[in-house]
């Protein structure tokens, strides 16, 4: 699974792309934030407070029970502003 | 016609190329949106605008296809820069063609309301304080949403 | 700003020069008229169009006024063309600059609403039946009207 | 007092613009419309339907009942088409 940071998730997290293998039961997008939170202090400060925290996977705006499958690219971000 | 650069745009240039040859417009909306030296009463030397590349071309194509299918439009332009810009330089140009001139308005407004929430676009600005990431703002989650149905 | 002229005009160049040195600007929005090729299902070869030179520049100098008064704007811009137009030739560029974005929408649309309902121009086209003066249209006068207060 | 006439009005009429010396009890905007139409068949069919006349004084919109004085210029025309 390829993972991407953007803006301040990226600056607190340190890194702006992984590649990752999360364990078994990691099967949405809510069970991949409360794992991602154990991997570090940076991982735990950026999703500290989950509302500001949006997901896309491949590419698409998605819900926090989006299904996650192993080829996935899966984003985490601010709320957007652009424009 | 969706694109992303770093690089300006000419407004003149883009908006005849939209319209060339489409004698049916009868309106031509467009909104240009610029940095600005002040953000709430803090100084602003310049911003960063960061995007998300592939998902932003996905982001915007899609807006761009609502826009068309909510307003008989003849033609629909998103230009969104990134990179590094400084106080009155151009961040976006959205800009909408219709025979009809509410037609152009609206979906002009929509344009810039949704990409404002829905494109994947992040901007950091550079303050006396340093660098601060850009807060989204509850007034364009309101905007956006006069438009949901 | 206000002009009525015979000569075209270049939307890109206007702009720029409406937001030069004004760095406090964070959204402009503007709108073009241009004639079409097509009045309902008349088919148009061009059209003439006549004002009333004196009273179309205080007209104009008015609605850009107004358009001051109700809104924050930092630059209003009123160019609007008479004499014969073809189709796909620009007749109108309304523009308004302003720190907030829903102020300039709101202003550019003011702008043309009032424009088209208070200004002194007649359309005459030139039809396969031989020329034809333009109505008049009621969806102009209810666009106007939403801004009456 | 000068008249100007425009688009149609002006087409149907003859003249774009004219002086002219109304009889003294032509002292507001109806008064003169009704003068005007007793000048001629171009003034009673430019001014058959009152409706779609708009009447400009001194380059300002006014209604029937705006007053008259020697000096103004009256400028009547058709509902505005620009834009």
């Amino acid at each position: 699974m390829k993972l991407l940071y953007f803006a301040w998730l990226r600056a607190k997290i340190g890194i702006a792309e992984e590649r990752v293998d999360p364990p078994a039961g990691v099967a949405t997008v809510a069970a991949l934030l409360d794992w991602l939170r154990t991997r570090g202090p940076g991982f735990a400060e950026a999703l500290k407070d989950l509302k500001v925290v949006r997901v896309a996977v491949n590419q698409e705006h998605v819900g926090r029970d989006h299904p996650l499958r192993p080829g996935d690219e899966v984003a985490l971000f601010p709320p957007v502003t652009g424009g | 016609m969706i694109r992303v650069q770093r690089e300006d745009f000419d407004i003149g240039a883009e908006l005849d190329a939209l319209c060339r040859g489409k004698t049916g417009i009868g309106g031509l909306a467009s909104f240009v949106g610029l940095v600005r030296d002040l953000a709430g009463d803090r100084r602003i030397g310049a911003m960063t605008l960061e995007h998300y590349p592939g998902m932003t071309e996905r982001a915007l194509a899609e807006i761009e296809a609502e826009a068309h299918r909510r307003w008989p439009l003849d033609a629909v332009l998103i230009i969104h820069r990134y990179g590094r810009l400084e106080p009155g330089e151009r961040i976006v140009l959205v800009a909408t063609a219709s025979a009809h001139r509410q037609a152009a308005f609206d979906g002009c407004q929509f344009l810039i309301d949704w990409l404002k929430t829905k494109a994947p676009f992040w901007k950091l600005e550079e303050t006396p304080e340093g660098p601060r990431w850009v807060d989204a703002q509850a007034s364009d989650d309101t905007a956006a949403e006069r438009w949901s149905r």
